[in-house]
Order: C-alpha cells, then structure tokens, then sequence
C-alpha cells in the first residue's frame, strides 16, 4: 500500500491534493460531482471582514493556455460564512482551510480571530497575494515588513497550523518566504496569480473591468515551479505548490521541487474531477517506480 | 443537484446555414435529466488557442437514445472548430448546468423570444411547455431569412413567427416589431434569449405590459458551474452567478 | 495609404515590427526565407567581449503554450563579430541593431564602444535582463542602483539609440524603466524572459542543463503586456514592446498598451514568415479601422 | 540555403506497426532538392500540450508527384498525434534543413545502420547513394521482428540485413553483433542513425577499423534553421548547431 498522507505542521492531509482558494468555492459545487473526502483538503474561497461584492463583470479573460480573472473576493464576509456556510459543510471528510484576506491587518486579525474559534476548521491560509483588490492583498505580500507585519499580528492569534499564501510578482520570493518564516508561518503556499493583462484590439478595451487581473493556469507552471524550487531550499517549513498544475505528472514535478503538498486551481474549471484524477495519478506513480510512501518524492529533483 | 462530466460521441453535425450548426451528440450512459434553459460546458478539442470550455444550452434531449444537441452559432475561435468536428469524434461534457425557465402554469399564454445563439433554450422551452400549441407563440428574429434556422417541425409545439431585420422572411424588423408586442397583455409569460439589446427590448415592452419576463443570459463563464465568480450579473439581490444562479432571470431581479 | 514607419528617438523604422535578439541569429538564416528588408528591424544575436560557449545542451524545454531556453548567450564575441558577421550583414536593408551583454560593467562599456563605430548598426540594446547567465545579465536588471549604474556608463560611450532591455522578473517594473531613463536611456525593451523551470518526473531530472531558463512564447503575452501598459505610463521615452506576440492581433493589443515598436521572438520558431505576417496584418487593421499612421494606434487604450 | 515553408496535403498515413507509421505528404509547389539526410521541421495541429514543431527526416522523395514522407515512431504526444492526421489535412512543413550524408565516390563500398527513427535517413541514403545494389549493406536493428518496418523494396538498392534484440528475425543482438562489423574494413564508408547508444558503438567499432563514418544527430530542437542555437552539440570546432551544421557529422569532429 502506498502512502499519500502528509503532515503540514499540524496540519494532517489523507493526501497531499488540495483545491486551491476561489476555484473551488465552499466545496459545495463540487459535491454535486463526487464525494469530495475524495481531495486531500479544500482551501475554501477568499474570505473578508465584510461583506464585498467584488470587481464589476467582465471579470475574466481566456489567454493562451490560462485566463485572466479579476473576481475580487467577492464574499458575503466572516459572519456569514460562518453562520451560514460553515454549518452546511463542517462535516466535509476532508481538511478544511481557510483563506483569509483583508485591507488593514487590523482586518486580517478580526477574520482570524472568528476562523480561529471553528472546530472544523484545519489550518488557514493567510492571503497576502491577491492582485485583484484596489487595497490590501498584494500589497502586503509584495515587501518583506509588510508581510512579517501582517504574519506576526496573525500568528499571535491563530494557533493552529497557519499558511502564508505568496505572490509571484515580486523580484526574489525566497526573501518573502523567509520574512514569514521568521514570524512563525507553519507553510507557505505558491504561487497566487501572476499579474497580467488583455485588451481586445476590435474595440481597443481591456478585456477585464479592472483593465489588469490575475493570470493562472498552465502557462505559469513553468515560473511556479521554479518559485516553489527556489523556496523549498531556502526556508525550513514545508512549501505547498501551486499554479498551472493539471495532472499526476505536473503534481509530481511539485513534489520533486520540493513541494509537501500541492493545490489545484484553474484545472477544476476544465474538469471538477481533476484532482482525483491526480491522487489516482500519483498513485500510479508511486507504484510504477516502487515508492512506498509520498514523502519519498518530496524534494527528490536529480541533479 | 447532481451534476456530472460525461463524454459523449458526436453523431452528426449538420449546418443549418453558413454560421449556425447544429450537433447532436451521445451519452453512453443515461442522460441525465435536463430542463429547459439549462446548459452544458463543452470541452473543445483539437484548437490550441481555446483553453476553457464553451458553454452552450441544450437544445433537444432525446432520453430514449440518450442524445441531446445543441445549437452553435459560429462567433470565435471555439465555436467554429467545434463546428468543424465530426461524427465519431468524442467530446466532454459538463451538464445539467444552471436553472431553467419557469414553466408555465396550465392554459396559460406565453410568448418566447429567440435571437441568434439564443434561438435553442427558447424552442427547448416551446416544445416543453405543456401548453396546447395556440397557447405558445414563438418569436423568432434574424437579420435575414437565410440566418433563420429550419424549425418548421416546431409547429407541432407552438406558433412560430419570424422577423428579419431586412425584410426577407416573416415581419420587417428587429423582434419587437412584431404586432404580438401590441397586445402583450393577452400573454400570462415571456422568454427571451439572444443578443443583449433584444433581450433588453423585450424586457422593456413586458415590464411595460406588466407581464411576468424571463430572459436567459450569456455572460463569459469560466467553470459554469459556480466555483469561480466570473460570470456575476449584478441583481437586485447582490451579484449573482449566472451559470448557478440562472442563466434565466427573472427580469425583476435584473439591473436593466 | 497607411504609414507604418516610426522614429524611436532617432532610430528610424521603416515599419514597428522587428525580431527579437536570439530568435533571428544574425538575420542569415532568415535570409534563406525571405528578404529581411521586410522586416522593420533585427535584433542581433546577444553579443559578449569574449567567446562564449553558452550552456551545456539541453537547453530547451517545450512548456504549456511557451518554452524555457538555456542558451547562455552563446557567441564568438565582438571582435568575430564586427571582422566577420558585420561585413555579411551591413547591407541588409533594414535597422540592425546590436545586442549588448558584460559580466561587468566594464565589459558593457568595452563592447559597446566597439559597436559605437559600426556605420551600419541603427542602435544598440543594452541587454540587462538574460536570466541564463551566471554572472551579469539579469542581476543588473533587477535593482535600480545596478541598472543605473551600467546605463550611465553604457551612455557615456554611445551616441546612438541606447535602448535597455529589461527583465520581468522584479516587483516593479516601472521602478527600473524609470532609473534607465534617468541615466539617458533613449527607449527600454520589455520584456525578457521570466525564470522558470521544467521537470521531467519520470527521470526526476531538470529538463535544462542550467535547472531555470527563461520562459518565452505566448504564455507570458498576459504579463508582458501589462508590463508595457505600466511602463509606457511610467516613462517619456518610447516603449518597445514584446514577450509572446504571435499574430497581429497581439501586436496591436502592444501597440495599444503603449509600445512603439515591437519585437517578435519565439514565433520565428514556428515559423520565420511570422514578422512579415504581422506587418501585413497591421495593414489591413489599420485600414479596416480608417487608420492611417501607425501612431493612432500607439497608447490607444479605451478605458 | 533556401528553405520554404510549405503547406502540405496528407496523401496517407500508414502503420507500418504499432509504433511506427509512414506518412506522405503533397506539395501544390514544385518540392525543393532535399538530400538524404536532410529534415524537415512539422508543424502538429490539434495537439493543445504541443507548441513547438517537430523534426522528422525525409523518408522518400518523388519530385514528379511533389510528395514526399516521413517516417514517424511513435515517442511522445507530438509523434502520437501525427499518426492520427487523416488524408486531406493539411500539415505545414519547414524544409529542406540540415546537412545531409556526405555521399559516396564511385565505386565505394558503403555501410548504413539505422535503428528505431534512425531508419529514413538511412534508407534514403542507400537509395540515393549511386552505387551498384552489391556495394550497399544496410543493417537494420530493432528491439523485436514486429518493429522493423517492411522495406523489402529496398532490396533493389541495397543488401538489407536485421538484428533483433530477442532474435526474432534476423542476427539475435544488436546492430553491431552483426558479422558484418567483423569485416569493417572492407567498407570506404560507414553511416550510422538511431539511439544514442546505437551510433557510440557503431562509431567506436568505425573508429577502431579507422572507416569514414558519418553519423546523423537528433538533438532536442526548437526552431530547426538555426537561429535558437537550443540544439547544440558539442564538437572538436565548438559548440554547433545540430540543425544547420548537421544533423549528419563526421564522428571525427564529436566528443564521444
Ligand atoms: C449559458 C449560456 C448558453 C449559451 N448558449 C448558446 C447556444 O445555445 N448557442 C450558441 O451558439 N451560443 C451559446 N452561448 C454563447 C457561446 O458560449 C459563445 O458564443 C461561445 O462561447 C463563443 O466562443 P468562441 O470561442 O467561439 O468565441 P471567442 O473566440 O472566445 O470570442 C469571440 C468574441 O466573442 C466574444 N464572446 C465570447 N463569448 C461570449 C459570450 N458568451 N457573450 C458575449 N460575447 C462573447 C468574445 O469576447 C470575443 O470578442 C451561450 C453562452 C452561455 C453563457
Ligand atoms: C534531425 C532530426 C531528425 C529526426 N528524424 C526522425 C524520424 O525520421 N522519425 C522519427 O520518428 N523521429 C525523428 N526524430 C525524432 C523526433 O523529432 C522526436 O521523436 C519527436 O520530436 C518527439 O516528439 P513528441 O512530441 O512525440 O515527444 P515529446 O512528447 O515531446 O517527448 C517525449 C519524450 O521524448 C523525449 N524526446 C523528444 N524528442 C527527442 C529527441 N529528438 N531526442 C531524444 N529525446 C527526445 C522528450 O524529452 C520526452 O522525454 C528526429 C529528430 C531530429 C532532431
Ligand atoms: C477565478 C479565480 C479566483 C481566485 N480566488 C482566489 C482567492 O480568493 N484567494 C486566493 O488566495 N487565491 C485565489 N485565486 C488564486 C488561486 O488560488 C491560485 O493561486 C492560482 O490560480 C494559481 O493556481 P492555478 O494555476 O492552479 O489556478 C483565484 C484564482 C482564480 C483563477
Ligand atoms: C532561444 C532564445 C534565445 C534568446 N537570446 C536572447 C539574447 O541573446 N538576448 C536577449 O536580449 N534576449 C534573448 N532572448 C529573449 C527574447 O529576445 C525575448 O525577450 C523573449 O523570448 C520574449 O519574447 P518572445 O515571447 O516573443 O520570445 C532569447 C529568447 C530565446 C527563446
Ligand atoms: S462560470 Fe464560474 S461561477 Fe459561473
Ligand atoms: S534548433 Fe534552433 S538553432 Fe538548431
């Protein structure tokens, strides 16, 4: 038998596959397809203090091999989620986790403090990445004492296993990955999107409201992988991966960079099963070249 | 709701005129039931500059032979390769996706409005309705006669009209220049689905008449299925998903 | 009819589309295809003081819709080049302009003075941003005091068009544009390639002999373009824009977030003709859009 | 040296068994002069996950019909899909690139050894080579009798002789446990194509018997005409492109 199970610090995943944050909602659109204890974890959709409506349509945006998205955290805020969201899906048999945005770490704290109080609820991904929101979001995770600002004053009121999510548009990640290290981050996540741009040249407009969004799928896999590489080796706690990420062997390569885990995003909307195809896959794997236990693979690049 | 990602062999695809193809394709497994108005998510093979799925409305359903079909209108680059597949080919599907239209109550009057791409949910509508055939007026506008798309057999289901906007089959005009619009009020329901301004058109002559609308929208989706918040339409209850949350809508609910 | 030609800053194009440095050698082997008098310029293969043997094969990987190259600026250095290419080419009808790379300033300054006296060569573009080098290259485009520094000196030496070639791997682009342009850079190129990475997870190997590569091709068009919006807002001199242009249509979509010129790179891959398709294609945009001078088009973004 | 780049019509795909296919093509234009050797670049439609051409030597060339082929082993996703393109599709074509075989003099005695892909242009050397049938050996290796291909035609212009790894068919071994590589001196001239570790052992046994020996690379390539320097091999004159300054060398001129 082969071992998938992995431990982010506390964190206990039956599989190291994960649904990335706003492309699997609340996990209840996929449970229209299939038993969703199935994916190792689901990073819930992007949280806020407040409720937010997020950017004006057209949000979205095809490009070769990805899309453009300018979604904005829409959400209806803490308070619903957890009155009204939290009750319909706590009993999921999966880790979930959630990620928690805000303009002012004041924001960030006050979200924390109520996620921190759900029984049900595994690990939170702290989102200092979004490049889809006028203040807050990349903002914070774009400089070293910004993101150790907010880092810190989270830490201090979540005690369980907690995730910084990073940004890729920045000049040296492992700079970020270490800042958040030092105060306390259990993990780090990468990549969020990629900022980028379309314009239509029929009518000379911008195909996205807010003229620039956040680039995902395929084409960033390349530049995700190397990120999640670069900061394996540089920081002690264990990198999830993510970006462009769209079977077994694009899962694998992860792994060997040296990421614990991995989410997968923008894959969902090709096809919701892909992320148990990918545990399928990995598996196959692991059998194929006779590995026991997943961990095996963690890091494990030949040079 | 159940929703599922199932492939299905293409069994025909046959052109209705230069830009509209119709393609009929086959489940092997049983079809899952599908209403009116509701949508499937369509992989499109073979084009290296298409990367999402493309979303399209179910046009018949045949439980029997488990086939549905569609109606594509050529507009970019997945449309027309999708056009351009053949019978054997396989593709995957992404249904029963979004709410269908209200249907209506027994004996009521109801009028549906098709335009374009939009001409497939409003017939699927026609022949489910339930309604005796003079209960079911159907509207169907076009620039041209030959844009019009061969649905005589629709007859059996309801009364079709057409409206060209050059004059060269049914009424001169855009849909509501149709004479029905002069009486609206002997209808008790009306859909509509196509481009924008008609939709609006017809949203404005029903709100007028003060007669129960639903209209069927076609925002850019990315999943269809209601995990990505790309395909909001802002409504009087917020910004809601089109691919859950409609594609129909109750005009009322609508920012128009 | 509709005039292509552009001025950027004394280097006059005959039409904005040219090729990119390392995807149109010296313009020989697009010679056997056609008559690169087509073209609006060429971009010569990077240039070092010394020979250089580039890196160890592989250096190529195929990627979602792109592909990483390792090259590592392999030539015969600049004195081969002015006794032996430069005789060949001189008399191409059409800008050529040099590639310049160091691993020091000072060897900036040294090639470059040596092209300084090459009659034929329209500019020079200070090349600030090759990712596949290990000393040099993209470290000096990644900090302003760096890019300042190599710029300023660069100046001092060359009369001519002084174009800089920036990297996309930082976290603000127009930050760098704007240091170059202080120190009398005439016009900066964008982008480079982004650093990225390839596994092959069968092997657990590196696809690159180098591990990273510079990722190219129309997967990164979303990021590039947004940097040229951003750029062409941030700086007085003339953008030239490139990163994934494939068709005419993307080159319009540059040409509308600001670019003055583009340069086409990795579709000469696929296949040489792709220049001269574009040129034609903005053609016959421009006049089915009642345009007649390329500069309508140029920053023409409807917002 | 011109080079075009062509749209061809697919005239045939042929399995010639599970793994390896011969496909013809058709130019509208008069084909350009392609020696044996030489390769074209193909672009792969319908392939999402490939963006990047793929080089194939050219098979067989006939200058009154403009066709040409290539034979193609299946390896990965690129390979796979050329063998599922039907008759009348249209594939674009770069050629003719490379470098092709120093032909022989008049009179010489050859040796050409192809295994796996290296079979085209191996074959297509000993049909062009000019000399009389007795004068060419070609020894063709395969893992197992059910991959080699059947080129029994070639019998008109060469001596043909198989290995096999399991010894179905032919001398049990690899190319060079064939008795002819007893004898090499006998030969003016040894060409060698196919796995790497195939053409180090036919060129350590040339070397030894201190024969001319030619041997045709396959270097990972981007653009195939010699402006991407990706495909570089390293040689006693440096770091050449594989696609311009070969893919034929001389194995005096390579590290091996
Ligand atoms: C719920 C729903 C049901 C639909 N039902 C049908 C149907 O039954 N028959 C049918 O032919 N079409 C239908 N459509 C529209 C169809 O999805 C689009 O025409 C198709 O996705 C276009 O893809 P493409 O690759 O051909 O165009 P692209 O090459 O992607 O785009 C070409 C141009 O069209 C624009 N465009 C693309 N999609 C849309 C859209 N949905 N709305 C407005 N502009 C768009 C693009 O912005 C671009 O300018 C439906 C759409 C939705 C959301
Ligand atoms: C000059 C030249 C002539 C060639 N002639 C022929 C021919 O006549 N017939 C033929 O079948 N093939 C020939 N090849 C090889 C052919 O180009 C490759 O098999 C093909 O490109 C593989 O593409 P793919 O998409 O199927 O594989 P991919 O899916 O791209 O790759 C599958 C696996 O194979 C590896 N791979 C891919 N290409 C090569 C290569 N060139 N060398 C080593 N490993 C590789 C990849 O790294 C990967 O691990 C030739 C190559 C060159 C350079
Ligand atoms: C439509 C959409 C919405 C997203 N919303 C969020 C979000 O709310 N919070 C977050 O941290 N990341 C969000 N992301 C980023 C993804 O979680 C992920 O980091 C990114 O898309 C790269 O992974 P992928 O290529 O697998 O999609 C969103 C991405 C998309 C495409
Ligand atoms: C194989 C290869 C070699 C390159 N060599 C150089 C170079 O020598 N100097 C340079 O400034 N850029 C070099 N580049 C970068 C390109 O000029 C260009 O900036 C980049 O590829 C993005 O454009 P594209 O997507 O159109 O290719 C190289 C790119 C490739 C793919
Ligand atoms: S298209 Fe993704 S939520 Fe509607
Ligand atoms: S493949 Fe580009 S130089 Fe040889």
């Amino acid at each position: 038998m082969v071992n998938l199970s992995v431990n982010i610090k506390g964190l206990a995943l039956k599989n190291p596959v994960m649904t990335a944050s706003g492309c699997s909602g609340f996990g209840e659109e996929l449970a229209d397809f299939y038993d969703v204890s199935q994916v190792g974890g689901i990073l819930l959709k992007g949280i806020t203090l407040k409720n937010r409506d997020g950017n004006p349509y057209p949000r979205m945006a095809e490009t070769p091999s990805g899309m453009l998205n300018a979604v904005g955290l829409q959400n209806k805020g803490v308070d619903y989620f957890i009155n009204h969201i939290y009750p319909r899906i706590k009993d999921y048999d999966t880790s979930l986790i959630v990620n928690v945005n805000g303009s002012t770490v004041e924001e960030y704290v006050e979200v924390t403090e109520k996620i921190a109080g759900l029984d049900k609820i595994a690990a939170m991904e702290l989102n200092i990445s979004c490049p889809n929101v006028k203040e807050g979001g990349m903002a914070f995770g774009v400089s070293c004492p910004s993101a150790e600002y907010v880092t810190r004053e989270v830490r201090k009121v979540y005690p369980k296993t907690l995730i910084v999510k990073l940004s890729p548009n920045v000049t040296d990640v492992t700079e970020i990955a270490k800042a958040v290290e030092g105060q306390g981050a259990d993990s780090v996540s990468l990549v969020n999107t990629f900022l980028g741009m379309g314009i239509d040249a029929e009518s000379r407009k911008p195909l996205l409201s807010t003229i620039t969004g956040g680039l995902s799928g395929p084409a960033i896999k390349p530049i995700a992988l190397r990120m999640v590489w670069q900061v394996s080796s540089a920081v002690k706690i264990p990198v999830i991966g993510l970006g462009g990420i769209m079977n077994a062997t694009d899962a694998i390569e992860f792994f060997l960079a040296g990421a614990s885990a991995v989410q997968v995003g923008t894959a969902i909307f090709k096809d919701p099963f892909i992320p148990i195809h990918i545990v399928d896959g990995i598996r196959d794997y692991m059998k194929r070249h006779n590995l026991n236990d997943i961990t095996e693979l963690i890091g494990g690049l030949q040079m | 709701m159940k929703k599922v990602v199932d492939q299905f062999t293409v069994v025909s695809t046959i052109p209705y005129n230069s830009t509209n193809y119709c393609i009929t394709l086959k489940s092997h497994s049983p079809l899952e039931k599908i209403e009116a108005g509701q949508f499937t998510n369509v992989e499109i093979p073979g084009n290296k500059e298409v990367f999402l799925r493309r979303p399209f409305s179910v046009f018949e359903v045949d439980y029997k032979s488990n086939t549905l079909s569609i109606l594509v209108k050529i507009l970019g680059k997945g449309s027309k390769t999708l056009t351009e597949i053949r019978p054997g080919e396989i593709l995957s599907l992404i249904y029963p996706l979004g709410k269908g239209f209200t249907l209506p109550k027994n004996n009521e009057k109801i009028m549906a409005v098709g335009g374009g791409s939009g001409v497939a949910p409003v017939l699927h509508l026609a022949r489910n309705s339930g309604l005796p055939v003079d209960n079911v007026q159907v509207i169907l506008g076009a620039r041209s006669s030959g844009d019009h798309i061969p649905v005589d057999h629709y007859n059996q289901w309801a009364n079709c009209h057409y409206t060209t906007d050059d004059g060269s089959k049914g009424i001169h005009g855009v849909v509501t220049n149709h004479p029905l619009f002069n009486n609206l009020n002997e209808f008790d329901r009306i859909y509509a689905c196509g481009p924008l301004p008609m939709m609006k058109a017809v949203a404005a002559q029903a709100k007028k008449a003060n007669v129960t609308c639903e209209v069927s929208l076609e925002n850019l989706m990315a999943c269809g299925f209601g995990v990505c918040l790309c395909c909001i339409e802002p409504t009087t209850k917020g910004n809601l998903c089109v691919c859950t949350e409609g594609p129909v809508f109750n005009i009322n609910d609508l920012k128009w």
